[in-house]
């Protein structure tokens, strides 16, 4: 399995407050990965690190066959490169339709003179029916996705990152707040995007995490306390002393 | 007292006691000069009256000095006082009191310049005078017209002067004056010599004085205490003209004069033999000239070869107007150590205006850094709040005359003023609006120029006067170059207490407390039985409040307008940004940055106030472009963003 | 800010009759005068005096039996101390209401917004405000004072009676100052004055902290010559820059100053007990010992309100209309150009004594008074010249010292006498 | 599917016909056509009201679409007028010199051309010396791509400085503020070399048209400010329909989910800032040739707050809505300080609306920001809500 990201040696803290502490982290290629830890534990700044919203102060962050370091990228390169984020809230453009969201997130050319000057990519309604089939969403593409359920809005959000199509997807609790069926749904799109790609959960739901089968990095105080599968990390001492405190 | 005064000045005068005379006639002698008197041609009058040694002399001077010499149209001089339509007279020989109407006098107004050459009359008369103040005044005069003449005086007066402060003022006159005017060559050198360390403006004017230079040329250098030869190549058209005008060479063409020669030279629409219409050409016009002077019939052209070799075979130099060396040398000795002195002075005194400004700015700021830097509303009628307190300020002393009290009552009737003022805002306006805070921008632009009209309504466009008390009035005078004015020191010490003031109430009280609480977290903080509503109001309400004192110190050392808000609020807002938003000590960092950068361009290029404003504020976008969040900024997540 | 009254404003031109007294004889029509004063904005404190003076005018020539046999009736507009709006102002008053004279604008900017609209369309106005001068226009007569009949005189006050040596040139950064101390600057060059002994500074409008300048003007005595301040600076400034003075504790005596821009009013927003000898110079006093200055006084006051004062450019609206009147009447009709050439040589009584001559070049030969502020915030006037008259071009700079004013027997404004052409006939905005 | 943008939003063509009836019927009634109802000086507060118009929907672009409040969008339009004013300035008075030096006997030489347009121009500041700044004010071409491009180049370095380092909402308002001020406070120098307090002035006279009549200028500038207005509402409705947008709406509503799709944030908002800053200049050289005079005054940042203000009442995010904004609120202001508002007589007290309208003017701006934050934009909303009702 090739390896897609490297995280390694990577520290930050804030006035003081280690948030991350040497933490070293290596994602493959087409892997589904979950990341758990209780709260504090660094989840979302190791995300943070990762899109180029929080610069570390000492470590690498490789990326891809060329090795490229993503530390010298701004957000928007990031994203470029193939690396997708999803929000623990979730974050759609409530006053733009289902449509217009997903035709935005498309994967294209993404400076201002291509987007006035080439309007009208052929198959930019198969791509964005393609997507919407996906998440289940195809019924409501001219809706205002303001007026979507909660549920519906984080397949957007989803449905967007996939419109991307990026390598990597990083999804920040997505099951936080859905009902049982939603969470199963979720749980499918998720699985159904990790064939092609890599898919980072951060999620705080054991179940959740159970149910999709993968591999586990547990964090705690900002470094890799255990990892492996599920089943194996929840034997895991110190695992058991961080969840059940101590 | 009057008469023994008169005893005193015979006595030291040496005037021989003639009979009693009368000075009426004297006075009429000169009536034009006296009723009309021009600083050039008066200085005679005065002494001749004062020569007379008629003890009436020194009250005349004096009333005359202070405009209450009137003429009836006879002629006749009187001293008098008005009141209404009518003046109370008195006659200066008999000192008999009568009234008048006034329609049939003339007041006197002698001009400043006149008053002066009066008070230098005055000084013999005065030196040695019972009163304090006439010893004072007479002192004063001489420092103003230093004279020769005053200097045996005034040594003589020394010993027997009482007033210690005087005696000390009256030793350095001396000082001052046996510098220029001793008549040894050792005591002058040894006056100079004690002033190399003296900062007064007095002092530098006594060495600049001996050491007084004109400028001259000459074939060869000339004999006397030359002060230095110059390059005449620094300036070679100035040093031409300087040649020209000691008629040691012909005067150079200008452009004008070499059209004017041309134009009065033309034949049959050619010149020199060069056609007319090639004449806009500057070269062409110069050949055509020189053609002409070939002709001998106009001056050589004095081309640029020609006046440099003009200008090497004579010296320009300059010499000094004391002829001796020995005392121009210690002379220039001194002055450059005063020199380092003033510079030395002077950067303390830029400063510590740069310190004034600071706390003006910091003043003006720091209900900002509570509204805006903690609460994150925008308050654009912050600046309308300084204006209230001021004018609140300007009805209290319309109230109570005392000065003094009405500070102390103003203060704080002013916050109290803000304060409900903020409160009411708060309640009406920001609380609707926390969630959309550029939207509070436009709300409180609206209720900014509301206010701002309203004042006009109420107390007009014009300026309205706020005056300090008097122990506030002048300044703290170090020496000549470094002083402060008590009202700035006042406005200084104030932005000191305010910062601790905030800083104790953030960091200390309980409402600081929950302030803090609030600002981070509203939901935590009101389930932990906080009322944010309160809190929020509470802290709009202070900050307002300290705007509104801002305003009153602000006035006092300003002026008061309807306006005078907006001139601060773009630069607060600046301030508050530059400092880093959510803390006070940011708010101060601002404040030195803006008020020690803004003086320091002003130095750079003294003559333009307004390059510096306009400087400093290009500096703030750019140095905002390196430190996004200010001098102090909050690191992390609690940053925000 | 011009724009928010841009629209509508043709329709909204607010007319005001002036009622009179006398029953008037049979006219078409009365006879309309503009009054072009800011009634808003920062110059409405200034102004608005000047538009309740006009309104005086206005009634009492009414009250007279009106103008060849037609009662007046003032047009005021509100031109909101904003300069575009001016122009636009002016262009209304000439063709919607069709007025036949235009009495108006305080700043030298609003009056050049004004030029070119008065010029196209041939209208008269009367300017009644001391200003830079260098400048001429066909269609303006200037009642205020020229730098030669405020500046000059003032400067060789300093010169002569003070005997200043050293001056300080403080200004407000904008046309009037800028100008003004251009003309001096080179007046006291001529006058032998180093350029080293001329320190000139310029200050923002409203400008508060004086601390920095005052201690510079303090230094200029280090060479021990006799210092003067000559102030051109404007409005609420000055408030600030007294008090410094004071707090400096600079009196009169040590170091005077003299304003161009201070009067009454701006006094009164100070305590001037510290300021007492420091001097401003004016054509015009309220504290001018003359009958009809105390008859214009009380008529002011009766018609405007007791705590009122007067100042320079009343006085020089009370000439100005007057001469208006007298040029009407001998023209027989109030037609620009007729008035226009009956306006040369109209004489009319200053309200501070002597007489004021309408000269060629559109100015008035008036006499300069300076004043020493008192405790009480009036002026006590110590110096008053004859007549100066009025100069358009200065004679102390280069470029326009060539330049004569003569639209009586020239017809040109803007003359050189050297080449002996018209350089233009319009003005130059 | 993809259809044109005029057909997704119907409201162009009404407003492109609307403005073309107004201009129809202005210049049927305008004095050039013989009639009195529109007198030249009303023909000209028309010509500038399209002017702001266009202003107010280039502020509305980059604040009720990207989010961007800027407050220095009056600055760039008045860098406009400097521009044009400057050519204005030099040729009108070239042709003056020109003309009167041909009476001397000598043919004169450049430099003296050059210094005597110098003192007419700068004789005012006193002065006669042309700035750097003046060095391509003989040519027309250079000083018509100086109104582009200098206030181009002003936002682009300005927006490049802030947008790099993040400064976003209230702060980027606060330095555009500042901005402003600098650029004010600049401008208001004598040394600047724009003479100062006193502007450019007498820019309605035309080189080479003198024998134009006002009306006949007033009527054509009238026409080129609605061609400019009808332009630029279809170039901005061009430009915001389709995925861009989209992309600068989403950048409005969130920031850091626009970043994170990839979208380089920064390069659209420099783009957004720049291309309205270059609109606003074209707006304000056209605007002050018919006024007739420019100065710092104008560029203030009082002005910039205004005219966020005829945005915000005329209702963000929709084009027509900063027109009406900026029509409503210039003919409000002037019927209430022209005089014509009758004075309400209290009794106990004179209301004079010259004195009160500021007051009016500032809590109206209170009550819509607090209740109508759609402002009258939004009762379009409510009428064609309450149609789908209906239906």
């Amino acid at each position: 399995m090739n390896t897609l990201l490297e995280v390694s040696g990577v520290s930050v803290s804030f006035d003081g407050f280690k948030a991350i502490n040497n933490l070293s982290i290596q994602i493959g290629e087409a892997e589904l990965r979950a990341v758990i830890g209780p709260n504090g534990a660094g989840k979302t700044t190791f995300m943070d690190i990762v899109t180029g919203k929080t610069k570390p102060d000492e470590g690498y962050v490789i990326w891809g066959e060329k090795s490229l370091s993503l530390l010298d990228m701004n957000e928007s390169q990031i994203a470029q490169a193939g690396i997708g984020r999803k929000f623990q809230k979730p974050t759609v453009f409530e006053k733009q339709t289902v449509r217009e969201n997903i035709t935005m997130a498309l994967k294209n050319p993404r400076s201002p003179l291509d987007l006035l000057f080439n309007r009208a990519a052929p198959d930019t309604e198969d791509r964005v029916r393609a997507v919407s089939d996906d998440i289940g969403l195809t019924d409501a593409l001219d809706q205002l996705s303001g007026a979507l359920s909660h549920g519906q809005k984080q397949w957007l959000e989803i449905g967007m990152l996939l419109a991307q199509d990026p390598r990597l997807l990083l999804v920040d609790e997505p099951a936080a707040g859905m009902s049982a069926t939603e969470r199963e749904q979720t749980t499918d799109i998720l699985v159904r995007a990790a064939k092609k790609r890599a898919v980072v959960v951060v999620e705080h739901d054991m179940e959740f995490v159970r149910r999709l089968n993968c591999k586990v990095t547990v964090l705690h105080q900002g470094s890799v306390l255990a990892e492996g599968s599920l089943d194996h990390v929840t034997k895991n001492q110190d695992v058991i002393d961080v969840y059940l405190g101590r | 007292m009057r008469s023994a005064l008169f005893a005193l000045i015979l006595m030291v005068c040496g005037v021989p006691a003639v009979k009693a005379e009368t000075l009426q006639p004297i006075l009429q002698t000169y009536a034009t000069e006296i009723a009309k008197p021009s600083r050039k041609t008066v200085g005679e009058t005065i002494d001749t009256i004062a020569a007379s040694g008629l003890p009436q002399v020194t009250a005349f001077l004096e009333q005359w000095s202070e405009k209450n010499i009137w003429q009836r149209t006879d002629g006749t001089f009187f001293v008098a006082t008005a009141a209404g339509d009518s003046l109370s007279l008195t006659d200066m020989d008999t000192q008999i009191k009568t009234t008048a109407p006034k329609s049939d006098f003339k007041q006197l107004k002698p001009n400043g310049g006149v008053r002066r050459l009066i008070a230098t009359a005055l000084v013999q008369f005065q030196l040695l005078d019972p009163d304090l103040t006439r010893r004072k005044t007479a002192v004063a005069s001489i420092a103003r017209r230093p004279e020769a003449a005053q200097l045996i005086p005034l040594m003589a007066s020394i010993d027997g002067e009482v007033d210690v402060v005087l005696k000390a003022r009256k030793i350095q006159l001396a000082n001052f004056l046996s510098a220029r005017f001793a008549t040894e060559t050792q005591d002058r050198i040894a006056a100079i010599n004690s002033l190399s360390a003296d900062t007064s403006v007095e002092a530098r004017a006594v060495l600049n004085q001996i050491l007084t230079t004109t400028t001259g040329v000459a074939g060869t250098a000339p004999q006397g205490n030359i002060a230095a030869i110059l390059d005449p190549m620094v300036a070679p058209d100035s040093s031409y003209g300087a040649l020209v005008e000691s008629k040691l060479a012909p005067p150079k063409q200008t452009v004008s004069d070499i059209k004017k020669v041309l134009e009065a030279n033309i034949i049959e629409g050619r010149i020199a033999g060069f056609p007319l219409a090639q004449m806009d050409d500057p070269l062409m016009r110069e050949a055509a000239y020189s053609a002409l002077a070939a002709q001998d019939s106009v001056p050589t052209l004095i081309t640029k070869e020609l006046r440099d070799a003009a200008l090497f075979s004579h010296v320009f130099y300059e010499i000094y107007a004391e002829p001796n060396a020995q005392i121009t040398a210690a002379a220039e000795v001194a002055r450059k150590s005063a020199d380092n002195h003033v510079t030395t002075a002077q950067f303390a005194d830029l400063t510590l205006d740069a310190l004034s400004l600071a706390s003006i700015f910091f003043l003006a700021a720091i209900g900002l850094a509570i509204t805006f830097g903690v609460m994150g509303v925008i308050n654009m009628a912050h600046g309308e709040f300084i204006m209230m307190g001021a004018y609140t300020g300007y009805v209290v002393q319309l109230f109570i005359p005392n000065y003094t009290v009405s500070i102390f009552v103003a203060l704080p009737l002013a916050f109290a003023v803000t304060f409900l003022a903020g409160v009411v805002m708060e309640r009406l306006v920001i609380r609707r609006l926390y969630h959309r805070p550029l939207e509070t921008l436009l709300a409180t632009f609206g209720v900014s120029i509301a206010l701002q009209q309203l004042a006009k309504n109420v107390f007009g466009t014009q300026a309205r006067p706020l005056t300090s008390p008097d122990w506030l009035a002048g300044a703290w005078i170090i020496n000549d170059v470094i002083q402060i004015s008590f009202i700035r020191i006042a406005i200084f010490i104030l932005a000191l207490l305010f910062l601790c003031l905030i800083i104790y109430i953030l960091k200390k009280t309980r409402l600081g407390l929950e302030v803090r609480a609030v600002t981070q977290n509203p939901g935590m903080a009101s389930s932990m039985g906080i009322n944010p509503d309160r809190i929020n109001m509470m802290t709009f309400g202070l900050g307002s409040g300290i705007a509104g004192i801002a305003g009153v110190a602000i006035g006092l050392y300003a002026k008061v307008t309807s306006e005078m808000g907006s001139d601060y609020i773009v630069q607060s807002f600046m301030t508050v940004v530059v400092g880093g938003v959510g803390n006070v000590w940011g708010t101060l960092a601002g404040a030195a940055m803006i008020g020690f950068g803004q003086k320091g361009i002003e130095w750079l290029n003294p003559s333009n106030t307004l390059a510096a404003q306009t400087y400093m504020i290009l500096f703030v976008i750019l140095f905002i472009q390196f430190r996004p969040k200010g001098i102090v900024a909050l690191k992390g997540r609690a940053a925000g963003d | 800010m011009s724009i928010r009254s841009t629209l509508l404003s043709t329709i909204s031109a607010g007319v005001l009759s002036v009622a009179s007294s006398a029953a008037l004889a049979e006219c078409a029509a009365p006879i309309k005068v503009g009054v072009l004063h800011s009634l808003s904005g920062s110059m409405a404190i200034s102004e608005t005096t000047l538009k309740d003076a006009m309104l005086m005018l206005i009634e009492q020539q009414n009250t007279k039996g009106g103008l060849l046999g037609c009662e007046l009736e003032a047009v005021v507009v509100d031109p909101a101390s904003d300069w575009p709006l001016f122009a636009e102002k002016a262009r209304e008053l000439l063709t919607v209401n069709q007025v036949d004279v235009i009495f108006g604008n305080w700043t030298s900017v609003s009056r050049k917004s004004v030029l070119p609209v008065i010029e196209e369309l041939n209208g008269l106005l009367f300017y009644p405000v001391q200003y830079e001068g260098e400048e001429s226009s066909k269609n303006v007569f200037y009642t205020g004072a020229a730098p030669n009949q405020q500046a000059i005189p003032a400067t060789d006050y300093f010169l002569e009676e003070l005997g200043v040596e050293k001056f300080a040139l403080l200004g407000t950064d904008y046309v009037y100052p800028r100008t003004t101390n251009n003309i001096l600057e080179s007046y006291l060059k001529d006058k032998g004055i180093a350029a080293d002994d001329i320190f000139v500074n310029y200050t923002p409008f409203g400008q508060s902290d004086w601390a920095t300048i005052v201690a510079d003007v303090v230094s200029l005595g280090e060479d021990g010559k006799q210092v003067g301040v000559i102030s051109t600076i404007n409005g609420d400034a000055n408030i600030g820059f007294y008090k410094e003075l004071a707090a400096a504790g600079i009196s009169a005596d040590d170091i005077p100053v003299v304003a161009f821009s201070v009067g009454e009013e701006e006094l009164s927003g100070l305590d001037t007990s510290s300021l007492v000898g420091h001097l401003a110079a004016w054509n015009y006093f309220q504290s001018a010992e003359s009958e009809a200055n105390t008859d214009f006084i009380a008529a002011w006051k009766a018609f405007a309100g007791e705590e009122r004062v007067t100042n320079d450019p009343m006085e020089a609206h009370f000439i100005g209309f007057n001469m208006w009147v007298n040029a009407a009447t001998e023209a027989g009709t109030t037609d620009v150009d007729a008035v226009r050439s009956a306006m040369y040589g109209q004489v009319y009584p200053n309200l501070t004594g002597g007489t004021a001559v309408m000269l060629p070049n559109h100015h008035l030969a008036k006499p300069v008074l300076i004043g020493e502020i008192q405790a009480d915030g009036q002026f006590d006037i110590i110096s008053q010249t004859t007549e100066v008259p009025g100069d358009a071009w200065t004679d102390f700079l280069p470029a326009s010292a060539v330049l004569k004013s003569d639209w009586k027997d020239l017809g040109c404004g803007m003359y050189n006498v050297e080449t002996e052409t018209c350089v233009q006939l319009t003005s130059n905005y | 599917m993809e259809r044109t943008f005029i057909a997704k939003n119907p409201s162009i063509l009404w407003f492109l016909l609307g403005l073309s009836v107004f201009t129809v019927l202005v210049t049927i009634f305008s004095e050039a056509a013989g009639s009195s109802v529109v007198s030249t000086s009303f023909l000209k507060i028309l010509g500038k009201t399209l002017c702001l118009c266009l202003v107010a929907i280039a502020m509305d672009v980059v604040w009720g679409y990207c989010g961007i409040l800027s407050l220095g969008h009056f600055a760039f339009f008045g860098i406009g007028g400097y521009a044009i004013g400057m050519w204005l300035m030099y040729d009108r008075t070239k042709d003056i010199v020109v003309g009167s030096l041909e009476n001397n006997i000598l043919p004169p030489t450049p430099d003296e051309i050059t210094i005597a347009i110098g003192t007419q121009i700068f004789g005012v500041v006193g002065s006669s010396e042309f700035p750097l700044i003046w060095a391509f004010s003989h040519s027309l071409p250079l000083q018509l791509l100086a109104v582009v491009l200098v206030p181009g180049a002003l936002a682009l370095v300005f927006g490049w400085l802030a947008f790099r380092s993040r400064v976003t909402g209230v702060y980027l308002s606060i330095l555009t503020q500042a901005m402003t001020l600098a650029l004010s406070l600049y401008l208001f120098q004598n040394d600047t070399g724009l003479r100062g307090n006193n502007g450019l002035s007498g820019l309605q006279n035309i080189p080479g048209l003198e024998a134009v009549s006002q009306a006949t200028l007033s009527l054509w500038f009238f026409w080129a400010s609605a061609f400019a207005l009808g332009a630029g509402y279809v170039f901005f409705a061009w430009m915001l329909a389709g995925k861009f947008g989209s992309v600068i709406r989403a950048i409005r509503d969130n920031e850091t989910r626009v970043r994170f799709l990839g979208y380089h944030v920064e390069t659209y908002k420099l783009f957004i800032f720049t291309t309205t800053a270059m609109i606003a200049s074209i707006a304000g050289a056209l605007y002050y040739p018919q006024a007739g005079i420019i100065n710092p005054a104008e560029i203030a940042p009082i002005a910039s707050i205004y005219l966020a203000v005829w945005v915000a009442i005329g209702g963000r995010g929709r084009l027509y809505g900063a027109v009406i904004g900026a029509v409503f609120v210039s003919l409000m202001s002037s019927w209430f300080t022209g005089g014509s508002a009758p004075d309400i007589n209290l009794g106990f007290y004179l209301v004079k609306w010259t004195d009160w309208w500021l007051i009016l003017l500032g809590l109206t701006f209170v009550g819509v920001t607090l209740f109508f934050p759609k402002g009258i934009g939004g009762l379009f909303d409510l009428i064609s809500n309450y149609r789908e009702k209906q239906q």
